[in-house]
């Protein structure tokens, strides 16, 4: 019953680029210049010299009206008023929490910016500063908005909103901020039976689906039941699959995830991670995602 | 070329022949535990200390202190896991410059320190879930052993010594550690394990073992061997046998502080109240 | 006395948790109380008559800062946020090495908060009274509070290095050169006073 | 260590899975997560692994030098380990940040190498008392993903497998002087027998259970584990508990079982993979790091 | 012992190279999936990693923070095994205290460090195997990670040494024609602006004959620059592709 795999490491197929949309696109990489036409005004991923716009990072080149920007194909969350965010608390300090959110520096939450226990319209008193630790402790996740983005780009974040607020129990699984597809909506209660938080940041979190949405005290009480295996089940493909789809570089949204999990369901759990099932189910979904473009 | 007529003029490294003589220790009984006396409080500066000796040899002294603000603020956090969690146990194991005769590394040398911060990292390990940590929030507790005497089974004996010195400082603890070693003769046919070997006994052996136990909480708190010890069967004979010796130790340790605590108390009570 | 004193271990079974409340000194394990120190066990009336047992030791050596204690600490270091201080004393127990604490400017006072200034409250070398409020975190120290009546500086020395007599619940008096000090004073309680 | 934080809840939600056996990433508690072997990947030593295990990467360079025997020993050559727990896996290790760790690593393969008979250390002796050929191990930890001890005793025993130790003669003149002289043939080499060489299996206390290969989000939810050295034939060489926690006296039996049963299988399918890519000659297209 | 010859009469090198002519140079950018950007070069048998970790917070006292700009902190560091006689320390000795410092010169030239004020940036090299130009194969290697980490470049820095043999400009040294002691240089340029971010010369060197190694190290450094450039390129269009959308 013990299972050890073990293998060769295999080299990566080149991947064939013939025909693709990556030849359409403007490729650039650090130095080369872009335009030396000086209508143009400098984006992110670009710098000027000598009256040139050049690109400081290896990329596309993005243009929108007069704005021309570079955008890495990896890189650090860059935080966006409006982003949804999850994090992880990382320092309790004084009216405020830092929560790691994979910026560059880490992000605040202030004290004033959550709902605490009994209701939007407490005042924030000296004893919650002193209960800080109570509310949120170092380790614990949460899910936010960004509110608002300092000077040095560090990103102050809220949870003023009942969907906001710690997670509980589920899985968490980081990804490059770069293959999270913007959307509507980044709550979704897939249909296989557990919902995720596509964070902007990168961060997805994996939960199982719960019966009532609004929790009473601001999502402080954490159910800790254990979760039924089913459930449990579910969680760990869905994890395998969206590890799967960004080891694979594929966009990760809703119906991607939904359809690399439905493609996933003829393997066992554990055998997703090994790279041949990996790259057959990204192929189908890929497949299914360019079908359904039509 | 300049003879220095300061020194003698002999090889670098020298063993003294008893080394290579081996003693001549008839068979004994595997079981048979040695002697073993400690004394708890006996050092007047320490908050708390203790004193264990094996017959045959081992001598080891330990001195504890109880909470002391840690050196930098967080700087238990990194290890602790969990945030503000509870304090830090810091150990030190020493071996006296006079505690062992023969092959020994040079005193104070690189591998002389780096065998006894392994023999510390030990002893943390064995200690650590046997102190209640939990309620010394962002505090330091220190224990430091020496040995005086290597007669084998050292690092069980300052494990015991140890617990007794952190329980005799005041220390709160879920239980009192107790430890034990052994180790498998290569002579015997069957390869029978031996309990509390002696230091001739250890360097012949094939394997060793030190366990630690909790003998109230039946929780072992230290694992550590390592040799041609044979298939787990025989492991898990050692692991037996070494259990039942520390359950026969504990009633030594139990009085020794009992008996410490008596001392301490009598001395703050004044006579006839 | 009673007759024969019972001495423990730490990891005894002292009595099953329903017989008794553990006490200082004790800890519950599967539905048994044991103890935790090595010491002398004490059974007594608890709070609400439920029996409660404890395990003493001759000197309450290892106590620490504890939230809500009152601590009696000196003064090493102020600025415009916060006072630092050296805890020596919980309760009447010395502390057998000093503990580190802040006062933040907050905390010095129950009223008037955002006008407290920290050099009007303490300065160097003057002894306080204060309460526990927090552990702490990562950067911080022990948290502690100074916003009762009853807290504050109990002992401050002038700049000719006399002790100074309290005029009122914010300034000191120098009995030398009768110049006037700003201190956070505490109403001393008289069943603190000991000679 | 590098540590990873997490909340209660998902500390709960791994316990409860461990429980279940389904973990989170959808294993057993006895499975191990695939690992790559590799051999022969730097050129300048005379052996070399490279095994991922899961984001766990470790790379290994043993290197024979010529040395003096032990005076216990006069008729043997040694092993020396030594641990890089490079700032690669992790900033934490940065300057002397990884030391400890790897000091720790070090030691234990110290421990685990104790034992009579894991290397034929007899055939690493030139002439008793003068010359030995000495084997320094060195560890590279270039990725952390946890179960650091059992990755590297893959990859120490892929490494010593792969050891090739040129043939030496020693020459004799009339005045009793030697002369080493060294085999002109490069394929003219000694090559070790790692039958022996133990795996090591890390069993970790999770909840009531334990399970082998964890993660180090799994590490940061056990409080104790034991380590188990095994060779493939099921003996033990070396134990270890570790961590802050203690464990009951059952469990350790179970665990040892649990340890020499996941042992074999290790060995099975580290020899396997070991022979198959022998059996490729020296025509296998090498992968390395450019792969 | 007849010294070797470094330049045969046809004007071949030992290993058979042109003067001119750089070792055969692969690289690949992410090999590691934790750090936020890595990539591994092979420039003839010396073989080198390069990790990038940050943007970050800054670790360790926050009073090291920049308020400017992104603290670059380099560490070089060579496996104990990359040696032909073993090391015994993988760094911290003064050698490779050395080279993390020009490495931290270098990438602070090159990377626009004005973007991020109180962030860390850090660049971990790793020699795995050395056969001279040990600094030049981190250098390029660490430009690789850092552009996979996304981070902003004013350019490309390649490097590359060259050294002088009988009036002969010799590029991209080997082990065996540093250790042969002649003087060398190593060179970290940026290409396109044609700026040199260092530039180091070991021992006696004529003035006269600068301008001719000068001259061969940029060369290297430009055919480096070309070849990291179709890396990169390689790999973003791969990249581009996979993602769509």
């Amino acid at each position: 019953m013990a299972a050890v795999a073990m293998r060769l490491p295999v080299a990566r197929k080149a991947v064939a680029p013939s025909g693709s949309r990556g030849d359409e696109k403007h490729l650039v990489a650090p130095g080369d210049t872009i335009t030396t036409d000086t209508g143009y005004m400098r984006g992110h991923g670009t710098y000027v010299d000598e009256e040139k716009l050049i690109a400081s990072v290896a990329g596309a080149v993005e243009r929108v009206n007069k704005l021309v920007c570079v955008k890495a194909l990896k890189t650090r969350y860059n935080g966006e008023v409006g982003d949804i965010v999850v994090g992880r608390i990382t320092e309790v300090q004084q009216k405020r929490w830092k929560v790691e959110t994979n910026s560059r520096l880490d992000s605040v939450l202030l004290l004033s910016s959550m709902n605490l226990p009994g209701g939007e319209l407490r005042r924030r008193s000296a004893e919650d500063e002193l209960a800080m630790r109570d509310y949120l402790q170092e380790g614990d996740l949460i899910s936010a908005e960004v509110q608002s983005v300092f000077s040095d780009g560090a990103v102050s974040l809220h949870t003023r909103s009942l969907k906001y607020g710690k997670l509980g129990q589920g899985v968490l699984v980081q990804v490059s901020p770069s293959l999270v597809k913007r959307q509507k909506t980044h709550f979704h209660d897939l249909p296989c039976g557990a919902s995720v938080i596509l964070g902007n940041n990168g961060f997805i979190w994996i939960y199982p689906t719960t019966e009532q949405k609004d929790e009473e005290a601001g999502g402080f009480t954490t159910n800790l039941e254990p979760v039924p295996l089913s459930d449990r089940e579910v969680i760990s493909r869905l994890r395998n699959c969206i590890v799967a789809l960004a080891t694979q570089k594929l966009m990760l949204f809703d119906t991607s995830i939904l359809y690399c999990y439905e493609a996933s369901l003829s393997h066992q759990i554990k055998d997703i991670l090994k790279p041949e099932v990996m790259e057959e189910i990204v192929l189908e979904t890929r497949q299914r995602l360019l079908d359904l473009e039509g | 070329m300049p003879l220095d007529h300061r020194r003698l003029q002999g090889p670098d490294e020298s063993q003294p022949p008893a080394l290579w003589a081996g003693e001549g220790s008839g068979p004994r009984d595997p079981c048979a535990l040695r002697p073993l006396f400690a004394r708890a409080g006996l050092l007047s500066q320490a908050e708390g200390s203790a004193y264990v000796e094996l017959s045959g040899g081992t001598k080891v002294l330990c001195a504890a202190w109880g909470p002391r603000e840690a050196a930098e603020p967080g700087g238990g956090t990194a290890g602790g896991g969990g945030g503000g969690g509870g304090g830090r146990l810091v150990c030190e194991f020493r071996r006296a410059p006079f505690s062992s005769r023969g092959a020994r590394p040079r005193p104070g040398g690189a591998a002389e320190r780096e065998a006894e911060r392994e023999a510390a990292a030990a002893l943390r390990e064995a200690l650590e879930p046997a102190v209640r940590l939990a309620r010394y929030p962002r505090a330091r507790l220190a224990v430091s052993a020496l040995l005086l005497q290597d007669g084998g089974s050292a690092l069980a004996a300052a494990v015991s010594a140890a617990s007794l010195a952190l329980a005799d400082a005041g220390v709160e603890m879920y239980d009192l550690a107790v430890g034990c070693a052994l180790c498998r003769d290569p002579g015997h046919p069957s390869g029978a394990w031996l309990l509390q070997p002696g230091e001739a006994e250890e360097r012949r052996a094939a394997a060793r073992l030190t366990l630690a136990l909790l003998p109230a909480l039946n929780q072992v708190s230290a694992v550590l061997g390592g040799g041609r010890g044979g298939d787990p069967e025989s492991w898990g004979e050692a692991l037996r046998l070494g259990l039942d010796g520390c359950h026969r130790l504990y009633p030594v340790l139990r009085q020794s502080l009992l008996r410490a605590v008596k001392r301490r108390d009598a001395a703050h009570t004044p006579p006839g109240s | 006395m009673a007759a024969a004193r019972r001495y423990c271990v730490p990891g005894e079974r002292l009595c099953s948790a329903a017989e008794a409340a553990a006490g200082s000194g004790t800890y519950t394990r599967r539905g048994a109380v044991c103890a935790a120190l090595a010491g002398c066990l004490r059974r007594g009336g608890g709070a609400g008559g439920v029996p409660q047992v404890a395990v003493l030791r001759d000197a309450e050596a290892q106590l620490l800062p504890d939230v809500g204690a009152v601590v009696t600490c000196r003064v090493c270091s102020i600025n415009s946020r916060f006072a630092k201080v050296h805890i020596l004393y919980v309760g009447s127990t010395p502390l057998r090495s000093a503990f580190r604490g802040t006062i933040r400017r907050e905390d010095i006072r129950a009223t008037e908060k955002d006008k407290v200034e920290v050099y009007k409250s303490f300065r160097p070398g003057d002894i306080v009274l204060a309460k526990v409020i927090s552990l702490g975190d990562a950067q911080s120290n022990y948290l502690l509070s100074t916003a009762e009546n009853e807290l504050g500086v109990v002992v401050a020395r002038s700049e000719a290095g006399v002790q100074m007599v309290p005029i009122s619940w914010c300034e000191m008096q120098c009995p030398q050169t009768h110049t006037k000090d700003f201190r956070k004073v505490a109403r001393v309680q008289p069943q603190f006073l000991q000679t | 260590m590098a540590a990873v934080c997490l909340s209660e809840a998902e500390k709960l939600y791994i316990v409860h899975g461990v429980q279940e056996d389904l973990r989170v990433d959808g294993r057993g508690c006895e499975d191990y997560r695939c690992a790559e072997v590799e051999t022969d990947v730097v050129s300048n030593t005379s052996g070399s692994a490279r095994v991922k295990l899961g984001h766990t990467d470790i790379l290994v360079g043993v290197k024979a030098e010529m040395g003096t025997p032990k005076l216990e020993k006069p008729d043997e050559g040694y092993l020396e380990f030594f641990v890089d727990c490079s700032a690669n896996a992790t900033p934490e290790f940065e300057g002397r940040g990884g030391e400890e760790l790897g000091t720790e690593i070090a030691n234990t393969l110290y421990r685990v190498f104790s034992s009579e008979g894991s290397v034929d250390l007899k055939s690493l002796c030139i002439n008793p008392r003068e010359h030995c050929w000495v084997l320094y191990v060195d560890v590279l930890l270039l990725e952390c993903g946890g179960n650091l001890f059992d990755a590297i005793s893959i990859a120490v025993k892929a490494a010593l497998f792969n050891t090739r130790i040129p043939k030496v003669r020693v020459l004799e003149d009339e005045e009793g002087s030697k002369e080493i002289e060294l085999s002109d043939d490069p394929y003219d080499c000694i090559r070790l027998n790692v039958d022996d060489v133990p795996c090591i299996v890390t069993l970790s206390k999770i909840g009531y259970r334990h399970v082998v290969d964890a993660t180090l989000q799994e590490e940061a939810c056990s409080l104790a584990s034991l380590l188990i050295a095994v060779t493939s034939k099921g003996a033990l060489t070396c134990m270890k508990k570790i961590g802050k926690g203690s464990l009951d006296p059952e469990s350790i039996f179970e665990m040892m079982e649990t340890g020499k049963r996941v042992g074999k299988a290790l060995h099975i399918a580290l020899q396997k993979i070991l022979d198959e890519e022998e059996s490729l000659g020296t025509t296998r297209q090498k992968v390395g790091f450019l792969g | 012992m007849a010294a070797l010859e470094l330049l045969s009469a046809e004007g071949f090198r030992p290993d058979g190279r042109r003067p001119a002519e750089l070792r055969k140079l692969r690289a690949r950018m992410g090999v590691f999936a934790q750090p936020d950007g890595s990539a591994y070069i092979e420039q003839g048998n010396t073989k080198a990693l390069a990790v990038v970790y940050g943007p970050h917070e800054m670790r360790g006292p926050r009073s090291k923070a920049l308020p400017d700009r992104a603290l670059v902190n380099c560490q070089y560091s060579m496996a104990t095994f990359s040696t032909g006689e073993r090391k015994r320390r993988p760094h911290g000795d003064r050698k490779s205290s050395e080279m993390s410092l020009h490495l931290k010169q270098t990438f602070e030239a090159a990377i626009l460090t004005e973007l991020f004020p109180r962030s860390q940036i850090d660049i971990y090299v790793q020699i795995l195997q050395a056969d001279g130009g040990n600094y030049c194969a981190c250098v390029n290697a660490a430009t690789l990670a850092v552009i996979d980490a996304g981070i902003p470049l004013r350019d490309y820095v390649c490097a590359s040494s060259a050294g002088l043999v009988e009036d002969a400009a010799l590029a991209d040294l080997s082990y065996l024609e540093e250790a042969a002691g002649g003087p060398q240089a190593a060179l970290a340029l940026l290409p396109t602006s044609g700026q040199m971010a260092l530039l180091q010369l070991d021992s006696r060197l004529h003035e006269d004959r600068l301008g001719a190694v000068l001259e061969a190290a940029g060369g290297a450094c430009r055919a480096v620059h070309a070849v990291l450039d179709r890396v990169v390129r390689e790999h973003v269009r791969e990249l581009t592709a996979l993602l769509g959308d």
